[in-house]
C-alpha cells in the first residue's frame, strides 16, 4: 500500500505519510482477518461470521501481521542496497517456496496420512519401522526445518558477506538437502504403494534449488553485474545454450536415478526395477537395451556433446548434439510405448495399455533430451558473438532478446513443459488443462488482438465463442433444427465454418459500432454479448433449444484412408490437438503483429487522428482486428463444444467476457506471451486454490490477486514491449498532479 | 492587393490546392471566415498570423479533419492529377490523394520505433492483407523489405538513420519533429503540410530544418505548405506568404512585400514585422499573451485532440 | 523491489503449477480401491463425493446440498455400524457445465470414491453423466430434475427427485379440471423451461386456453410480469421456476392484486419460499412427486439435526441430498456385506435400492429415474405460512 | 390507458433506481474517464449496511405509524449512503489511487475495479450469506396503493422510491452546479492538469467524487433492497443496466445519467409489453434486456455520445 502514500512536507498529522501507512496496514490486517475468518452467518444470525472474524483473540494475530507489514514497508528501504545484491531475490523466493512446501502443500495422497501435509507425514514416517533409515532420519520432526534454516542462513550469509567459498558451501548444502527431501519422499511413496500426486516434495526441491541458484549467483557475479538479472544475462551471454544443458542435467538425473518409469497398481518401478520387471518378458530388444544400458549411455553422450558444443561455441558439434538429442528422444518414446503396451498384455495389475501407467521418469527423460537437442540448436544458431548485457532502460525495453538464444531457450522450456508435463499430470489436471486453461488461452490470444493490439475494449467477446459453439452444435446435428444430411460434419470440419461465421458476425457488429469511442464501444459490445446469450435462452424458432442446451455433440475424429484418430474422452489427445492449433495461431499472429497490419493497429491505438493523417484506413483496420479476434474465439468455441459434448447458454454469460478481458490485461496487454500467461495463471489459480481455501472463497481470493497485480504491476505479468514503452513514457510525463487523468490507453480515448 | 497582381508568373503554374471562400464555424465562433487562396505546384507557401488566426483550422480543413460549412476546396495532389473535391472526404482518403501533414503538437506513435513510425506511413500504399501476412507469403515479404529500405532512406534524409530502432517516444524533441516529417514523406505525397515545424527547436536545428524543407521542395519536388511563427525561418524558405488574422486572409504575397504590409504589421501587436519577429522569438510569453487574448486558441487546441472529432 | 519479489513469487508459483501434481501413476484408478485398504492403519475409508456449485452465483444451492451430505455422513459415522469410515469429497463445479468435467476428473482420481451425489444442475449432469458412466461410478442425483436426463443413456445415473415431466402433466390435469384460462410463467432456466413446457403441452391438450411468458432467470423485479398476468384475466397462473424467485413473484403478484389461483412446481415448494413470500405465499399450490419433508416423521429429526449442525434450517434440496447420500452409504454397506466393494458393485447395490427417505419412498426404475408410478404426484398448499399436503393430485378437488 | 400507466409507474420505479446508480458511474467517469466497475458492489454494500442498522430497530411483522416508518426510511437511507460512501472511498484509495500514481494504462484501472468487485461481493457472501433473497423486515404494508394517476395505482414503496430518487438527484445537481466542491469536480472533469494548476487538490476532489457517488449508490441499494430483495450478488445486473443508462444519457453528464436511467427503466417496462392489453405484448417480457440493449445501441449509433452528450467529461 505504501505506493498510495505521497510524501508531502508540512502537513497535518493526519496527512503524515507514516500515519497514513500505519492506518493502511492495520486496515489491511483487519480485512485479512475477515478473509480468513469462518464461513458465512445464517438466516437467524446474520453477520455471525463477521463478529467471529473480528472479535476474539484471533484478531490480535492479524493486527500483529499488520504491524509487521508496516515495519517492513518503513524499514524496507534501508536494506534496499542489499536487495540489489545478486541472489537476494532467488533466496527470498526459494525460502518462501520451501516454507510453502513444508507447511501448505500435500506430501502424499495416501489415505493413511490424514491430511497428507508435511508435518503429519513426517510424524508418521519417522515412526515407521520398515522405512529406510536415511528417509526416517530426514523426517524426524525438527530436522527438516533445521536443515532448511541452516541452508537458508548459509546462503544469506554468503550473499551479504559476498564470500565465494561460503556460497559454494551453500550451493552444495541446499542441493543436497533438496535431493534428500525428494529421495526420502519417493521412498515413502514406494512404501505406501498408493498412486501419489502430491506436490510437496517437488516444490520443496525447486525451492532448495532456487536457494542454491542464489548462492551460485553470488559466487559467480562480478561487480559489473551487481544484480540477479545481470547475472542471468551474463550466464546466457557467457555460453548460449549452457543453461539449457544445466536444466536438462537436473531433469535427466531425476529421471534416470530417482523417478518411476512404470507404475501399474501398487508399484512404482524406477528405471532399474522396470528393466528387471521386463527382463523376462518378450520386450522388443531395442527397448530392452534402452532400459538396461542404452538409455543411460544416450543421456550421458548427448549431455556431454551438448555441453562441449556449448562451451566451444562450435556450430558443427552443436548440430551433432541437436541430432543426437532428437534421436535419443525418439528412442526414449519408442521404449516408453513398448513397455506400456507390453505391460498391458503381460498381466500387470491395473495396467491399461499403450501410453498409460507410465511414471514421471520417461517423460522427464524426454524433456531432458528435447532440451539437449534444443541447446544444440541454440548454440548452432547463436553464432560466436558475445551477447550484450542490458544496462540502459531502452535495452530493458528491447527485452531479453538482446541476449543471444535466451528467448529461444525460454521458448524451448515452455515447449518442453507443454509437451511432456501433461502426461505426468493427474487426470484432474489434464482435464483442467484441456477444458479450462487451453480453451481460455486460445480465447485470450484472440481477444489480445482486439484489446491489446487494436486497443478496442470488447466486453462481449464471449458472444463469438457462443456463436462458434452453436455453429458446431448445428452442423453436427445436436440442435432441434437439423442440417441437411450432406451438411453434417465432424467437429474438426466445423472449424473453418465457425471461422467464417464469426468473421461475418464480427464485421456485422463492428461495421455500425466501430466509430464509437472506447467506453461507448465497450458497452455496445457488452450489450451484443448479452443479446446473443438471451437469444440462445429465448430460443426463437426453436433453433438453440433454449436453456436445455444442445446435448450429444460428438468428439472430433479423423478418418483418412489408413489414418483413424478418434478423440474420445481422453484429455491428453485433446491437449495435443489444442497444442497444435494454438501453436499455429501463435505463429500466425506473431507474424501479424510484425506485419504492416500490426503496426497500423499500434498506430490507431496510439493516436487515431495521426494514423488517419498518415493514410491508415482506421475503420478497415479496426474491422480486421474485430474479425480476426472473433474468428479465433470461434475456433475456441468449436473445441469447447466438441470437448464438453454439451453446451447451454449459461456457458456464455457476461461474466466470462469480463474474465477474458481480465486475463489479457493481467497477463500484459498487447503481448502474446503475456495474454497466454495471464489466461493460464488465472484459470489455473482457482483449481489450485481448491485444495488451499474453502471452495466458496476462491473467487474472493482471485479478486484479491487481480487487484494486487494491477496495483503493483499495472503492465501485467509479461508486459508488451510497445506497451511498456508507453507506460514508461507516461511515468516520465505524469507528475503527481497531472496523473489525475490516467495515462490514456489510446482505446480511441484521450491522452 | 490580390495574388494575381503580385504573382503574374504563377498564374500559369499548376494549382495544387484551390481554396475558394471557405468558412468554418464552431458553434457560434467563426474560426475561418471566407478565405480563398491558391497553392501552386512545387512552391513553398507559408501561412503566418498571430495565434488563433485560424492557421491550424485551415490545415484541418485541407486534410478533412474539419468540414467547412461554406466554400469549396479542390486538390490535385500529385503533378498531373485531375483536381478533386476535398470537403467531405475522409482524412486518410485525402492522404491517399497525395497530402501529408505534420502536427503543431507532435503526434507520433510513441510506442513504435522511429523506423516503424515511418513504415506505417510507407505501407499505407501497400497491398498485402492479413492472410498473406499470417502465412508469410513471398509478396508480403517483398513489401516488408521494400518498406523497410524506403523507411531507412527517409530516416537518412532527415538524419535519423542512427536512431532507427529507438522508440519514438524516447527521441529528443527536435528529432521527433524530423521523424514526423519523415513519416509524412513516407506516404509519398505531392504536397506536405508542416504545422510549426520549428516550434521549440534551437537555432541550429532551425537551420537544419530550413535546409530540410528546401531539400524536400527542390530535390523531392514536393510542394510545401508551411505554418510557422519563426519569421526568420519563414522569410528564408518561403516563396510566398499568406497572412491570416482572426480567421480571415489579410495579405498574400512575396516575403518582402509582406514585411512592408501595414495590415500585417498592425496584426502583429501593432509593431513592425521585424520587431514582432524579434519579440515573438525572444519572449515566448508573447505567445501566452496572444493565447489569452484569443478566444479561438482553445478551440484549435481542442480541435487538435482526438477526443473531439466524431469521425 | 518488494513488488518485484512479489511478481517473481507469482511467476514461481506458476512454475509450481507445472510441477504441480507430477504423479507416479496416471491411471484413472479404476481397480485401485483395494489399495486404499492395503495402505494399512486407520481402517478402510470410502468416500462419497459431492459435485455441485460451491462457488459463484449458485453457491447457496450447493451449500444446502453439501450440508445435507455432510450430515448424512456424520450421522452414519457416529452410528458406527458402517464397518468402514465414510469421508466426504467436495468437488466444486460452480454449477457450470463447462467446469463439471474437471470436477468429475477430480472425483474419479480418488480411488476411494464409491459414489457421487450430484451434480446439482441438469446442465452439469448432461456434461458429466457419461464420464462417470464410463468409470462405472454411481451417481445419485439430488436436484437435477430435467425431464430428459433419464433418456440420455447414462449407465450409472440415478435421481431421487421426480422429473419435470412426471409432475407437470399431473398438475396440469388437475388445473384443467378447475380453470378456464391459465397463464404460464416460464422462469427461463433448464428446470423452469422443462416443467412449464410440460404443463403447457398437457393444458393445451385438455383444451384450456393458455398464455405464456418468460422471465429472465436472474431478475428480481417481477412487477411487469405480475401486471401482465393480472391483465390477462387468467383465472390461474402456473409458475415454472425456483423457490427464491417464486417468493419475489408471489409478493409482486399480491402487490398488483392478482386474484386468480397460483400454482407452482416442485422447485418452489420449500422453506425458502414460505420464508421469502410470507403472507403473499398463502394460497399457493405446489405439485410435487414427494412427501412433504416437514411432514414426514423422520424429516422432523432431520430438520432438528441439520439446524443444530449448521445453525440454519434445511433449505432447498438439503433433504434430497441427505437421502441420496444415505442411499450411497447403504449401497456401500450392502456391497461390503456381499464381499466385494468396488464402484461396479456399489452401483449394482444402488440399482437395487428400496429406501424410505425423508422426501419420498425411493426405488429406482431401469433408467435410474423414480418410476412415474411409485412417485405419486401430491398437491400441497401454503396455509398461513405453513405448507400442508392436500394428498394425491389426481384425486384432489 | 390505465394499464399503460401501470407499466409506466413500474418503469419509473425501476428507472429511478437505475438513475441513482448511474449517477455513481457518471460522476466517476466525469473526473477519471473510467468505468468504475466496482460501483455495483458499492450499491450492494449499501443494502447490507442499511439492513444491519435497520435490523437493530425494527423486526418482521411490525406495523409502524407513518412517522415511525418515515424515520426508519430516513435512517435506512442515511446508513446505506454512509456505508456506500465509505466503501467507495476505500475503493478509490485501494484500487484507483495507487494505479493513478503509477500512471497505469486505462484498462488496468478497469481490471483492478473488476478484481475489487469480485472481492467485495464474495467477501460479503462470506461474512453474511449467499442467499439470493435476503429481505428487509416488513414493518409496513409497502404495497398499499396511496394515490391513483390516470387510474394507475401507485403503491407506497413506489412513491417513496421515486420521490427520494428525484430529491437526491435534484440536490446532487444543485451541489455540482452550485457549490465550490461542485466547481472543483467540474474543473477536474474538464481538464485535470489545468485544474491542478488552478490549485485544486486533484486527489481530494476525486476522493470526494467517489464519496458522493458512493452515497447515492448506497442509498439506491437500500431502496432496491426494500423494494425487492438483496444479496451479495445483487449488484451485478443493476450495475450493468445503470452503466448502460449512464452511457445512454451521455456518460460523464449528470442530467444525462438521470434521464438515461429513467428512460431505460421505462423502456424496459413499456416496450416489451406493448400494446399493454394483457396479451403479453408483441415482443414479450423475456426480451426485456434485449430491448434495453438494442435501444442503447441504436441511440449510440445515431448519437455517438449519448442523448445529452458529454458535458462533464472528455473535454480535454
Amino acid at each position: 500500500m505504501s505506493a498510495s502514500i505521497q510524501r508531502r512536507p508540512g502537513e497535518r498529522l493526519r496527512d503524515n505519510p507514516l500515519v497514513g501507512r500505519a492506518l493502511g496496514c492495520l486496515a489491511l490486517s483487519f480485512v485479512l482477518a475477515l478473509m480468513i475468518g469462518k464461513q458465512e452467518g445464517t438466516q437467524q444470525d446474520f453477520g455471525l461470521a463477521f463478529r467471529e472474524a473480528i472479535l476474539g483473540p484471533r484478531i490480535v494475530w492479524f493486527l500483529l501481521i499488520g504491524v509487521l507489514v508496516f515495519l517492513l514497508l518503513t524499514f524496507g528501504p534501508r536494506v534496499q542496497p542489499y536487495v540489489h545484491r545478486p541472489g537476494i531475490r532467488p533466496l527470498a523466493i526459494g525460502g518462501l517456496t520451501v516454507v510453502v512446501a513444508f507447511s501448505l502443500l500435500k506430501w502424499t495422497d495416501s489415505t493413511v496420512v490424514s491430511d497428507g501435509k508435511f508435518s503429519t507425514l513426517s510424524e508418521a514416517a519417522s515412526k515407521t519401522g520398515q522405512l529406510a533409515p536415511l528417509a526416517r532420519t530426514f523426517f524426524t520432526p525438527p530436522l527438516p526445518w533445521v536443515l532448511f534454516v541452516v541452508a537458508f542462513a548459509v546462503a544469506a550469509a554468503a550473499i551479504v558477506l559476498r564470500k565465494a567459498a561460503l556460497s559454494w558451501v551453500g550451493v552444495a548444502l541446499s542441493v543436497l538437502v533438496g535431493l534428500w527431501a525428494w529421495y526420502s519422499h519417493s521412498l515413502v511413496v514406494s512404501l505406501l504403494g498408493t498412486p501419489d500426486h502430491s506436490t510437496g516434495a517437488l516444490v520443496a526441491l525447486l525451492g532448495f534449488l532456487a536457494i542454491a541458484a542464489a548462492c551460485a549467483a553470488t559466487a559467480l557475479s562480478a561487480e559489473e553485474s551487481a544484480n540477479t538479472r545481470g547475472f542471468v544475462n551474463r550466464i546466457f551471454a557467457w555460453r548460449p545454450g549452457m543453461p539449457l544443458v544445466a536444466v536438462a542435467l537436473v531433469l535427466g538425473v531425476m529421471a534416470f536415478a530417482i523417478a518411476t518409469w512404470f507404475s501399474p497398481s501398487n508399484q512404482n518401478a524406477t528405471l532399474v526395477d522396470t528393466a528387471s520387471l521386463f527382463s523376462s518378458t518378450g520386450l522388443a530388444p531395442l527397448a530392452k537395451a534402452y532400459l538396461s544400458w542404452l538409455g543411460y549411455l544416450l543421456f550421458v553422450l548427448s549431455l556431454a556433446l551438448a555441453a562441449f558444443a556449448a562451451y566451444r561455441r562450435d556450430p558443427r558439434l552443436a548440430w551433432g548434439a541437436a541430432v543426437l538429442g532428437l534421436v535419443s528422444l525418439v528412442l526414449n518414446l519408442v521404449a516408453l510405448y513398448s513397455i506400456s503396451a507390453l505391460g498391458a498384455k503381460s498381466a500387470f495389475d491395473g495396467a491399461n495399455g499403450p501410453w498409460d501407467n507410465l511414471g514421471t521418469g520417461g517423460w522427464l527423460a524426454s524433456a531432458a533430451f528435447l532440451l539437449l537437442a534444443g541447446a544444440g540448436y541454440v548454440v548452432a544458431t547463436a553464432g560466436r558473438e558475445r551477447g550484450t548485457i542490458a544496462r540502459t532502460q531502452s535495452d530493458v525495453l528491447a527485452g531479453i532478446g538482446k541476449i543471444p538464444g535466451m528467448s529461444k531457450a525460454l521458448i524451448l522450456l515452455v515447449v518442453a513443459g507443454a509437451l511432456f508435463y501433461p502426461p505426468m499430470a493427474t487426470p484432474f489436471w489434464q482435464k483442467v488443462l484441456v477444458s479450462e486453461i487451453g480453451i481460455y488461452v486460445l480465447l485470450a490470444i484472440g481477444l489480445n488482438v482486439v484489446v491489446g493490439w487494436a486497443g478496442l475494449l470488447d466486453l462481449g467477446f464471449i458472444a463469438f465463442y457462443a456463436i462458434g459453439s452453436y455453429t458446431t452444435a448445428y452442423f453436427v446435428g445436436a440442435l432441434p433444427i437439423q442440417p441437411p444430411e450432406w451438411m453434417r460434419l465432424s467437429p474438426l470440419l466445423c472449424i473453418p465454418i465457425a471461422i467464417v461465421v464469426c468473421l461475418i458476425a464480427g464485421v456485422s457488429l463492428g461495421y455500425p459500432t466501430l466509430r464509437l469511442r472506447g467506453d461507448y464501444l465497450a458497452i455496445v459490445t457488452l450489450g451484443f454479448g448479452e443479446i446473443i446469450r438471451i437469444v440462445a435462452v429465448n430460443n426463437p424458432g426453436n433453433f438453440t433449444n433454449g436453456p436445455k442446451g444442445a446435448f450429444g455433440i460428438p468428439t472430433p475424429a479423423i478418418h483418412l484412408g489408413p489414418i483413424h484418430i478418434d478423440w474420445g474422452q481422453s484429455s491428453l489427445q485433446y491437449w495435443y490437438l489444442l497444442l497444435v492449433i494454438t501453436g499455429l495461431v501463435i505463429l500466425a499472429f506473431n507474424r501479424l503483429e510484425q506485419s504492416r497490419l500490426g503496426r497500423a493497429w499500434a498506430a490507431i491505438r496510439e493516436d487515431e487522428i495521426a494514423a488517419q493523417a498518415t493514410g491508415v484506413n482506421t475503420r478497415n483496420v479496426k474491422l480486421l482486428a474485430f474479425a480476426i479476434g472473433a474468428s479465433t474465439s470461434g475456433v475456441a468455441g468449436v473445441f469447447f463444444a466438441s470437448q464438453i459434448g454439451y453446451i447451454n447458454p449459461d456457458n456464455f454469460v457476461l461474466n466470462n467476457s469480463i474474465l477474458v478481458v481480465a486475463y489479457v490485461v493481467f497477463g500484459g496487454m498487447g503481448s502474446l506471451p503475456g495474454a497466454m500467461a495471464g489466461a493460464a495463471v488465472l484459470t489455473w489459480l482457482p483449481e489450485f486454490l481448491k485444495d488451499q481455501v474453502p471452495a466458496e472463497d476462491r473467487q474472493m481470493w482471485i479478486g484479491a490477486v487481480i487487484l494486487l497485480m494491477m496495483i503493483f504491476r499495472p503492465a501485467g505479468l509479461v508486459p508488451a514491449r510497445r506497451r511498456t514503452a508507453e507506460l514508461h513514457g507516461f511515468d516520465d510525463a505524469s507528475s503527481a498532479e497531472t496523473s489525475a487523468v490516467p495515462a490514456g490507453e489510446g482505446m480511441g480515448g484521450t491522452k | 492587393m490580390s495574388a494575381e497582381a503580385t504573382q503574374p508568373t504563377t498564374s500559369t503554374r499548376e494549382v495544387v490546392f484551390d481554396v475558394r471562400n471557405i468558412t468554418l464555424r464552431f458553434g457560434g465562433v467563426t474560426s475561418i471566415n471566407d478565405v480563398s487562396l491558391q497553392m501552386y505546384r512545387d512552391e513553398i507557401l507559408a501561412v503566418i498570423g498571430p495565434n488563433g488566426a485560424g492557421k491550424t483550422s485551415l490545415f484541418n480543413s485541407l486534410t478533412g479533419v474539419y468540414t467547412p460549412q461554406e466554400g469549396t476546396i479542390t486538390l490535385a495532389g500529385r503533378s498531373g492529377d485531375t483536381p478533386q473535391r476535398v470537403i467531405g472526404q475522409k482524412t486518410h482518403v485525402i492522404n491517399h490523394m497525395g497530402v501529408a501533414r505534420t502536427f503543431q503538437n507532435i503526434r507520433l506513435f510513441p510506442a513504435l520505433t522511429a523506423l516503424e513510425n515511418v513504415k506505417v506511413g510507407v505501407e499505407t500504399r501497400m497491398k498485402a492483407g492479413p492472410v498473406s501476412a499470417m502465412l508469410g507469403l513471398p509478396h508480403q515479404r517483398r513489401e516488408e523489405r521494400e518498406s523497410t529500405s524506403r523507411a531507412y532512406e527517409l530516416l537518412t534524409l532527415v538524419g535519423l538513420r542512427s536512431r532507427a530502432n529507438e522508440l519514438a517516444g524516447s527521441l529528443a524533441y527536435g528529432e521527433q519533429r524530423r521523424l514526423e516529417i519523415a513519416r509524412a514523406l513516407g506516404t509519398s505525397p505531392g504536397v506536405i503540410l508542416l504545422d510549426e515545424p520549428a516550434a521549440g527547436t534551437n537555432p541550429v536545428e532551425k537551420r537544419d530544418l530550413a535546409d530540410l524543407i528546401r531539400l524536400i521542395n527542390r530535390e523531392l519536388d514536393i510542394s510545401v505548405l508551411l505554418i510557422e511563427h519563426d519569421m526568420k525561418l519563414v522569410m528564408s524558405v518561403a516563396d510566398r506568404l499568406v497572412v491570416l488574422n482572426f480567421g480571415s486572409l489579410i495579405a498574400e504575397g512575396l516575403p518582402e512585400e509582406i514585411q512592408k504590409n501595414p495590415a500585417v504589421i498592425a496584426a502583429y501587436l501593432g509593431t513592425s514585422a521585424e520587431e514582432a519577429v524579434a519579440e515573438v522569438e525572444n519572449q515566448p510569453e508573447l505567445h501566452v499573451i496572444a493565447d489569452d487574448t484569443s478566444n479561438m486558441t482553445s478551440l484549435e487546441d481542442a480541435g487538435a485532440t482526438p477526443g473531439e472529432e466524431t469521425p | 523491489m518488494r513488488t518485484r519479489t512479489l511478481v517473481h513469487v507469482a511467476a514461481l508459483s506458476a512454475v509450481g503449477a507445472m510441477a504441480l501434481s507430477a504423479c507416479s501413476n496416471s491411471t484413472s484408478g479404476g481397480g485401485l480401491s483395494g489399495s486404499a485398504s492395503s495402505g494399512g492403519g486407520g481402517g478402510t475409508t470410502y468416500t462419497v463425493a459431492f459435485e455441485g456449485p460451491l462457488s459463484g452465483d449458485n453457491a447457496q444451492l450447493g451449500i444446502n446440498e453439501v450440508n445435507g451430505v455432510q450430515l448424512a455422513i456424520d450421522q452414519a459415522n457416529a452410528k458406527g455400524d458402517l464397518g468402514f469410515t465414510a469421508k466426504l469429497l467436495k468437488a466444486d463445479d460452480g454449477g457450470d457445465a463447462s467446469k463439471a468435467p474437471a470436477a468429475a476428473a477430480q472425483v474419479l482420481q480418488d480411488a476411494t470414491v464409491m459414489g457421487v451425489v450430484g451434480p446439482s444442475f441438469s446442465g452439469a449432469s448432461k456434461a458429466v453423466g457419461n464420464i462417470y458412466g464410463a468409470a462405472g461410478l454411481t451417481i445419485v442425483n439430488p436436484s437435477a430434475s430435467n425431464g430428459t436426463l433419464q433418456t440420455l443413456g447414462f449407465k450409472t445415473w440415478h435421481r431421487v427427485v421426480p422429473n419435470d415431466y412426471a409432475e407437470g402433466p399431473a398438475v396440469a390435469d388437475w388445473m384443467a379440471k378447475k380453470f378456464k384460462k391459465v397463464f404460464i410463467v416460464n422462469h427461463l432456466s433448464d428446470y423452469g423451461a422443462g416443467v412449464a413446457g410440460a404443463v403447457e403441452k398437457e393444458l393445451k391438450a385438455k383444451g384450456v386456453t393458455v398464455q405464456t411468458a418468460g422471465v429472465d432467470a436472474k431478475t428480481t423485479d417481477y412487477g411487469a410480469i405480475s401486471q401482465t398476468v393480472k391483465q390477462s384475466g387468467a383465472d390461474a397462473m402456473f409458475y415454472g421456476g425456483y423457490d427464491a424467485q417464486g417468493a419475489l413473484f408471489a409478493k409482486a403478484l399480491t402487490a398488483v392484486g392478482f386474484t386468480g389461483a397460483r400454482v407452482a412446481g416442485n422447485g418452489v415448494k420449500s422453506s425458502v419460499f414460505t420464508a421469502g413470500a410470507g403472507a403473499a405465499g398463502n394460497g399457493w399450490y405446489f405439485s410435487c412427486g414427494c412427501q412433504d419433508a416437514t411432514v414426514a416423521p423422520s424429516a422432523k429429526d432431520f430438520t432438528a439435526a441439520y439446524t443444530k449442525a449448521f445453525n440454519t434450517p434445511p433449505s432447498t434440496y438439503s433433504p434430497e441430498a441427505f437421502d441420496a447420500t444415505n442411499i450411497v452409504l447403504d449401497a456401500i454397506k450392502a456391497a461390503k456385506a456381499a464381499g466385494k466393494v468396488d464402484r461396479a458393485a456399489v452401483n449394482d447395490q444402488v440399482n437395487k435400492t428400496d429406501y424410505a427417505g425423508i422426501t419420498a419412498q425411493i426405488k429406482f426404475g431401469p433408467n435410474g429415474d423414480l418410476p412415474a408410478g411409485t412417485g405419486t404426484v401430491n398437491l400441497y398448499t401454503q396455509k398461513n405460512g405453513k405448507i400442508v399436503s392436500l394428498g394425491d393430485v389426481s384425486k384432489a378437488s | 390507458m390505465t394499464d399503460f400507466m401501470n407499466y409506466l409507474v413500474l418503469g419509473l420505479t425501476r428507472g429511478s433506481m437505475y438513475a441513482l446508480i448511474a449517477l455513481g458511474y457518471t460522476l466517476v467517469y466525469g473526473v477519471l474517464q473510467l468505468i468504475n466497475f466496482a460501483h455495483s458492489e458499492v450499491f450492494m454494500s449499501g443494502a447490507f449496511g442499511s439492513y444491519l442498522v435497520i435490523g437493530m430497530f425494527v423486526h418482521d411483522g411490525q406495523h409502524l405509524a407513518w412517522w415511525q416508518v418515515s424515520l426508519v426510511m430516513i435512517l435506512g437511507l442515511l446508513s446505506g449512503a454512509l456505508v456506500g460512501a465509505g466503501v467507495a472511498w476505500a475503493l478509490e484509495r485501494v484500487a484507483y489511487r495507487p494505479l493513478r500514481q503509477r500512471g497505469a494504462p486505462k484498462l488496468a484501472f478497469l481490471i483492478s475495479a473488476i478484481g475489487m468487485s469480485f472481492f467485495l461481493s464474495q467477501l460479503a457472501g462470506k461474512l453474511f450469506n449467499r442467499l439470493s433473497q435476503n429481505q428487509f423486515p416488513s414493518y409496513f404494508d409497502q404495497n398499499k396503493a396511496v394515490l391513483h394517476i390516470l387510474g394507475a395505482a401507485v403503491s407506497r414503496i413506489q412513491l417513496i422510491v421515486i420521490v427520494t430518487a428525484l430529491l437526491m438527484m435534484f440536490s446532487l445537481d444543485r451541489l455540482v452546479s452550485g457549490t465550490k466542491l461542485g466547481r472543483s469536480i467540474r474543473g477536474v472533469a474538464e481538464d485535470a492538469p489545468t485544474a491542478a494548476l488552478m490549485g485544486i487538490d486533484i486527489d481530494k476532489t476525486i476522493s470526494r467524487t467517489f464519496i458522493i457517488g458512493g452515497a447515492l449508490g448506497g442509498a439506491a441499494g437500500f431502496l432496491f433492497g426494500t423494494t425487492f430483495v438483496f444479496s451479495n450478488i445483487m449488484g451485478f445486473i443493476p450495475g450493468v443496466k445503470a452503466f448502460a443508462a449512464a452511457v445512454l444519457g451521455g456518460i460523464g453528464n449528470i442530467r444525462g445519467a438521470m434521464i438515461g436511467g429513467l428512460l431505460l427503466g421505462v423502456v424496459e417496462n413499456i416496450v416489451p409489453t406493448a400494446p399493454w392489453d394483457g396479451s403479453g405484448g408483441w415482443i414479450g417480457l423475456q426480451w426485456t434486456d434485449v430491448v434495453a440493449f438494442v435501444v442503447l445501441i441504436l441511440v449510440l449509433v445515431f448519437r455517438p455520445t449519448g442523448i445529452l452528450g458529454e458535458r462533464l467529461g472528455r473535454a480535454a
